[in-house]
């Protein structure tokens, strides 16, 4: 095989901690051609609207769209599953050509009837703008017809990155937010930001808070509900997870309610723990909260340290590779890894920026790769070189990992099982110990450097 | 949960059962030997239809894309696709880049052929430019088998030369969108009857390979551009596929009118009598009489037919997806006493019924539905009513499937639910007779396990 | 229902995990060519044995008995088996008759060889004698896969001569009591090595046959008595079956030092390294490289195995059913990390618990349980304790399955309430690849339908 | 293909309708070496007392016999399902040297402390007396150890025929009948004999008879129960179906206790209602019992008439071969064929007496092949002389019209569905209808005439 070439383009994005002045090209549009992992504007919107169960989500635009975004996603919900169905206006030639205005109002109009659910997003597709059709005013005339909020969803495949649709997201989400009274929210409650509740995860971590005395307002927007998101601005605070899917939508509430909020991770114990010791910390007046909240922490760590040792020892020393969507979760996962033992050799984000690269960085040993935007070859490259025993990544690295022998752990949305949380925590260390724990990898001829047929 | 059913002022598609046109083209490109596919629009477009190939066939999807920004939309995709195939140059050194256009640079106007033709101009390196094959899949026209057929299509029309024939008879084979296992089986069964395959296209190996020992950039496998040049002078193509292979305009067609390579065309050969035909077909074109093997494979189907035939007999079974293989599907079910009491299909090339009531016997027609261009929800409205046995099509027929407790064979593309879609045999008699096990197994068990009695033989 | 389970003072079999020795003895001679299996016995035995058999094999089983009377059992069943074989001779005009004991002839002490010396002697028509080959099968002694595996060395030591060889080298196969899949793929690997393969049984043809033209007295196929004759002069044997093809005399063992033909042994090939080693001494013997066939296959596996790894690993299973298959099995799920957390057989070699053990890391010996001569309803017992995921066995363990709801994957013999007991394959690279299959399906299928959620992707 | 030789031996057990004077030679033991597709004594001792599902059923043998017997039979019990396991005395070589008693006497103590039936069964397989076990004073020992009936069934294998296990069983029943008290038996009283229960057949007897207002005290042995034959010597009127199985039993019946007995058959439309009928006329004092059994027999008739028509159009015309155990339900099967518009061009028993026979030959038309325990070789023979479109037989059979392309249907115990009764009528025709019309015929090259490759 000859040696697997790096674009010119794109060698301002890979860097090697300790080799060069560290200085990380990031937040580009990716490159024509470049095969990257990213996906385009809708697919964040659609990401962080999706767990809304109560909500009809339609999508204005040819099939493909809703095709492949149907049920593809491990976000739970406790009760309605109307999130789980693909709605699409379908747009045909026809449609584009004369218009998919009528189309849209038509099935909004017979969906609201049917499904009537508490609000309606309507996302935009590539072509919508460009064959003119007003999505706006068609969401006013159907919201003032059926007293239902209908939201339009900027996101556009092309107008920008993931990280637009993410702010598109938002916008709609504010629109909800406070449109519903207050009461009964107590002083002492919070907003949980960023949590999809994938494999039941918001339900762990609500639980925690709420064991502390804290009451969750919303959560936004795992196992959501129109009108909860309603009264979010009620809460005293925003806790916000994850590198850049809700931080806009925080930003404007502090804005416009002037809820404070802050960044956390629910991944691995250190940043778990430190995610129920921050938001007490904003509950200065009630030091009972800090009590429970040291308690919880005991008692939740206790209950999954002595499989974790176990799990530790068939670990240590192993060797992980990390490319996932934002960065801050792999500042997370990076802490979870060494918890349990791994050293990272190769970790890199989609969406992150200068500064999440400088932690990074600093966070890595020498010799670690660490990328922005990277595509198959590049990633292939380097957890070769890397001699990597564990890929963290999602469905589009999974087989890059395998055909190389590489054991893998899905940390996308499309996992059913909870990562976050104490026993989240665990859960992953069981994940990633199934995999490399598996036989199947003696076999692997890549792993055997040739010694096998 | 109740679905709002298809109605006479329906607009909305909900849960459907067809993908978009630059899926199937992508795939057909993967499965020419050292290319890349490059769709030209959104960056979105490739990395959905990689992940739902991914979650099908579990290998490396490298799909290009040529990335629009807000400028591209508003001054073309020129400058974008020219460098795409700078960047996929440099990267992949590919021989062949099959670009398929998006609804995006479709409605926008983008003029491909325009593009490629100043792209190989332009370019300083003519010697080791890749063949570039351009094909129109605006997403909003057809579904993806018509991006699929269309791929085909190009890539004859694009390479095809008239050539010479070699030691052995060539034989063209366009066997429509049909699993790895299918391929490999086809490929075997033209061997068989010492003729030189040319399938097009070919995944067998690209999208069903082994593990590697370095990284391959391209995997390895696929239709040789010589051979797809070759097809040219081949001594007959074989078409499959009663509905959108049997199009007018085909790249059988179009070489039996540009070539004069004759072109037969039978259905996709699931069952006896389509297998049947295409036996005959290729006994008459090589000149080579069946050989035993396939001899006996048909001789131990029809017994193990007849052994299971009690248990079919008046079975009531949906058959859903591309509508080629519900096609090939209801045939076969019409042999073994399945009744394929509903036949429905995203699909909307307006054959649908007419070609599955050709293949099924008269006195069924009655029992049955046929629907075309219909979504899930449509179909499970009408399967509320109907009732059947058994489900046969891909696994987006789970949710319905569950929530009619009816349960599913999976079968077709997508396979996101089980391991072995890439593995599933439907073609031949050896693909009939896995099928025929696993519809036959699958009622049994259904009766065994709904038994109060639990009986231990069945 | 609870089970009285096996104590100490355990006396009675309840609901057995083996069969008697004629039955094994009958199959073996149901795959010779124009052969009559003969049961010297009573009525009853052959016909229950026939029962059996056709329900798993879905074929027409002539099975013949000499068909003990009352005074037959005082007067010792010399005349019997007499008119037995006339009988035989004028309705089947068969080359070879097997004639197997049962519990009666074995009791009364009837002296089987001394009846066919004596009938070939009387014999006036000596020129078209058939071969008369007995073995002895007291249905007290050992199970089905003692009968199997006598009856094969019954074969070739009566019929075994030292033989020139031909064009091809000679291959003696001896692959235990496996399907007739399974029988067609191991004589297509020996073929592509070029080598001439000689299988003793061979039920592949007789046993799995096309529907009829005319009706066949004896079905056709099945090893030839030229080609038995001819093992003496093979360039080796390869006997597969750890425990039971691994005995001290067998008929590897005794073409070895009879003819001095090499004997190679290996357990039963299921899975990757049971079938690398048999294609190493494939290459070995026959000279020829493994041919890419074969490399293919078995990169696929690996690769499909890489795939659906993390839906096996630590998935606790139950093996159970006759000694070397249970062996097979246990080494392919060690491959693929399911943990056969429980192998039991009915079967008394007394090689059971360290074959096993052989062929498991050690670090998962811990967490097994390995039983034999056990009946079901001890093995039901140990699973109650136990608990695992998936059983993997034959019919019998429906019952039990239906009631642990553990569901049961079919393989062996026999498959009673499914149609393809033939037709399931177990060997080689194939056997792997589809094995592996079924059992990550049926793992994903459990966790899918029991999911709350129901995903449609897994 | 040479054409299929008859043995001289077997030439007067196989006649054809019309050609000679009929003198049918029957009851004989098998041919050595003729694959009979007979069984042995032991075969008809079990499936005679194996319904009954409160009683241990211990095959005292080596293991092939219980092996094979277990769980294959599709009689029901509405209780206990005790009949359906396998126990075996599992004799091994010491047993067979030193004797089987003390494993016996071990095995019964184990099994009835722990499954507590309410009778023991102990099978005698072929080697047990020439090993010199006393079965007889195991039994006695047991049973007044343990306090219920404990009953050696006579049944070697090769003492004699089916039919001689037959006797063995309705001996072994025998001693049951009698032991229960007969208060609450009605003097409009039946017991039902030779109905097995197969797919709840006796079910759906018992439930005729008792609409007609007569009393069923049991069924022998259909769903059987100990204490019910326990106290069947109380009824009025014993009914025997079947040629062979159970008549020995109302033979001894009718000596011991004076219960008169008559035959019936519940296959087909008009015997069944002749079952009934001929009932109802042994109570001429309650003429209320005819009425009624007029109105059922209507009503039940009615019921399925309309769907036996519809499926009498497929089948008009279409040829029949018969071969069973019992030549009386061969009769009944004519009938009933005779109804659906099918010729029957073959029919044989396994166990028929000259005058079934000459029965069987006055119902057949010209040229019907009539044979005692036939072949194989001999039934494909003839049925494709004959070109039959179906045959009904039990599993042996099957393979044998199926390779010919025959359509097939099980008459035996191992089928699932009821066959007897008015229902059973129904569902009789739907079998065969299902196998008939199935499409897969048209390919089977023996039924094209070698028109197909």
């Amino acid at each position: 095989m000859s040696s697997i070439p790096i674009l010119k383009s794109r060698e301002a994005q890979i860097h090697t901690k300790g080799e060069k002045p560290f200085d990380m090209t990031c937040g580009k549009h990716s490159v024509a051609g470049s095969v990257s992992q990213r996906a385009c504007v809708f697919c964040g919107s659609r990401v962080v609207l999706y767990p809304i169960a109560d909500a009809l989500h339609l999508i204005h635009g040819p099939i493909g769209c809703a095709a492949y975004t149907w049920d593809i996603r491990g976000a739970l919900s406790s009760g309605p599953q109307l999130h789980r169905l693909s709605f699409s206006t379908d747009l045909r030639e026809r449609d584009v050509i004369f218009g998919g205005e009528k189309k849209l109002e038509a099935a909004l109009d017979e969906l609201i009837d049917h499904y009537k659910p508490k609000a309606a997003f309507v996302y935009s597709t590539c072509i919508v703008g460009i064959i003119g059709d007003d999505v706006a005013a068609v969401c006013r005339k159907i919201e003032a017809k059926k007293g239902i909020p209908v939201l339009p969803v900027h996101s556009e495949g092309f107008k920008g990155t993931k990280k637009d649709g993410y702010k598109a997201a938002c916008d709609a989400l504010f629109k909800l937010v406070g449109k519903g009274s207050t009461e009964g929210v107590s002083p002492i409650s919070i907003n949980i930001l960023g949590e999809f509740n994938i494999g039941g995860e918001a339900w762990l971590i609500k639980e925690y808070y709420e064991r502390m005395g804290v009451q969750v307002v919303s959560v936004m927007t795992g196992d959501g509900r129109v009108d909860q998101i309603g009264k979010s601005h009620g809460a005293a605070l925003n806790v916000v997870q994850c590198s850049g899917a809700l931080t806009f939508l925080a930003e404007m509430m502090k804005e416009e309610y002037g809820t404070p909020y802050i960044r956390v991770s629910y991944i691995g114990i250190d940043d778990m723990a430190k995610s129920l010791y921050d938001v007490a910390a904003r509950f200065p007046d009630n030091p009972e909260i800090m009590e429970r909240t040291r308690k919880i922490v005991r008692e939740e760590v206790e209950a999954i340290l002595p499989e974790l040792n176990e799990i530790r020892k068939d670990l240590e020393g192993k060797k992980a590779a990390i490319y996932v969507g934002g960065a801050f979760k792999a500042f997370s996962l990076i802490k979870a890894l060494n918890y349990l033992g791994m050293k990272v050799v190769l970790v890199g984000s989609q969406t992150g920026n200068k500064e999440d690269y400088k932690t990074l960085q600093e966070m890595c040993d020498d010799g670690t790769i660490i990328l922005d935007d990277a595509n198959p070859l590049e990633l292939s490259k380097y957890i070769i070189e890397k001699d990597a025993d564990l890929f963290i990544g999602g469905v589009k690295e999974r087989p890059i990992a395998f055909k190389m022998g590489i054991g893998f752990c899905d940390h996308n949305h499309e996992r059913k099982i909870p990562l976050a949380g104490f026993r989240g925590m665990l859960a992953f260390a069981r994940e990633v110990h199934t995999s490399v724990t598996s036989p199947v990898w003696q076999f692997c001829p890549a792993r055997l450097g040739n010694k096998e047929k | 949960m109740k679905f709002a059913g298809k109605t006479d002022n329906y607009a909305a598609t909900q849960n459907a059962c067809n993908l978009c046109s630059p899926l199937g083209a992508a795939l057909v490109f993967k499965g020419v030997s050292n290319c890349v596919p490059l769709l030209h629009g959104s960056q979105g477009c490739s990395t959905y239809i990689r992940r739902y190939m991914i979650s099908h066939f579990k290998e490396p999807m490298d799909i290009a894309c040529s990335n629009f920004g807000e400028h591209t939309a508003i001054f073309g995709g020129g400058a974008n696709i020219k460098l795409a195939i700078d960047n996929i140059r440099s990267q992949y050194s590919p021989e062949l880049i099959g670009i398929a256009t998006t609804c995006l640079s479709e409605t926008i106007g983008d003029d491909v052929p325009m593009f490629i033709r100043s792209y190989k101009e332009e370019c300083e390196d003519k010697e080791n430019l890749p063949a570039l094959v351009h094909v129109s899949t605006p997403s909003y026209q057809g579904t993806h088998m018509q991006g699929f057929h269309g791929a085909v299509r190009a890539l004859v029309e694009t390479l095809a030369e008239a050539a010479e024939t070699g030691d052995k008879p060539l034989l063209n084979l366009f066997p429509g969108m049909v699993s790895p296992s299918d391929l490999r089986l086809l490929k075997e069964i033209a061997a068989d009857f010492g003729m030189e395959p040319v399938l097009i296209p070919d995944y067998s190996d690209t999208l069903n390979g082994p593990l590697w020992t370095e990284y391959q950039r391209i995997p390895e496998g696929g239709t040789t551009i010589e051979a797809i040049k070759s097809t040219g002078g081949a001594a007959a193509s074989l078409e499959c596929g009663m509905i959108l292979a049997g199009e007018p305009e085909t790249a059988g067609t179009w070489l039996d009118k540009k070539f004069s390579v004759p072109a037969h065309r039978i259905g996709l050969p699931i069952g006896i009598r389509e297998t049947d035909k295409m036996m005959d077909i290729l006994a008459e074109v090589s000149g080579n009489p069946i050989p035993d093997k396939y001899l006996g494979q048909r001789g131990r189907l029809l017994d193990a037919m007849v052994d299971g035939h009690k248990h079919l007999n008046g079975v009531k079974a949906a058959l859903f997806g591309e509508e080629d293989l519900v096609a090939g599907l209801a045939a076969f079910c019409s042999e073994i006493g399945v009744i394929p009491a509903l036949c429905a299909t995203g699909g909307g090339a307006g054959r649908f019924e007419k070609t599955i009531k050709s293949v099924v016997p008269e006195r069924i027609h009655r029992k049955m539905e046929i629907m075309e261009d219909v979504d899930f929800v449509t179909i499970e409205k009408a399967l509320e009513k109907t009732g059947v046995d058994l489900l046969i099509g891909h696994s987006k027929g789970y949710a319905m499937s569950r929530r009619l407790k009816t349960p599913l064979l999976r079968v077709g593309f997508p396979v996101h639910d089980r391991v072995n879609g890439s593995r599933t045999l439907h073609l031949g008699y050896r693909g009939a007779q896995q099928l025929f096990d696993r519809i036959v197994n699958k009622i049994i068990e259904i009766k065994q396990d709904r038994s109060d009695v639990g009986y231990t033989y069945m």
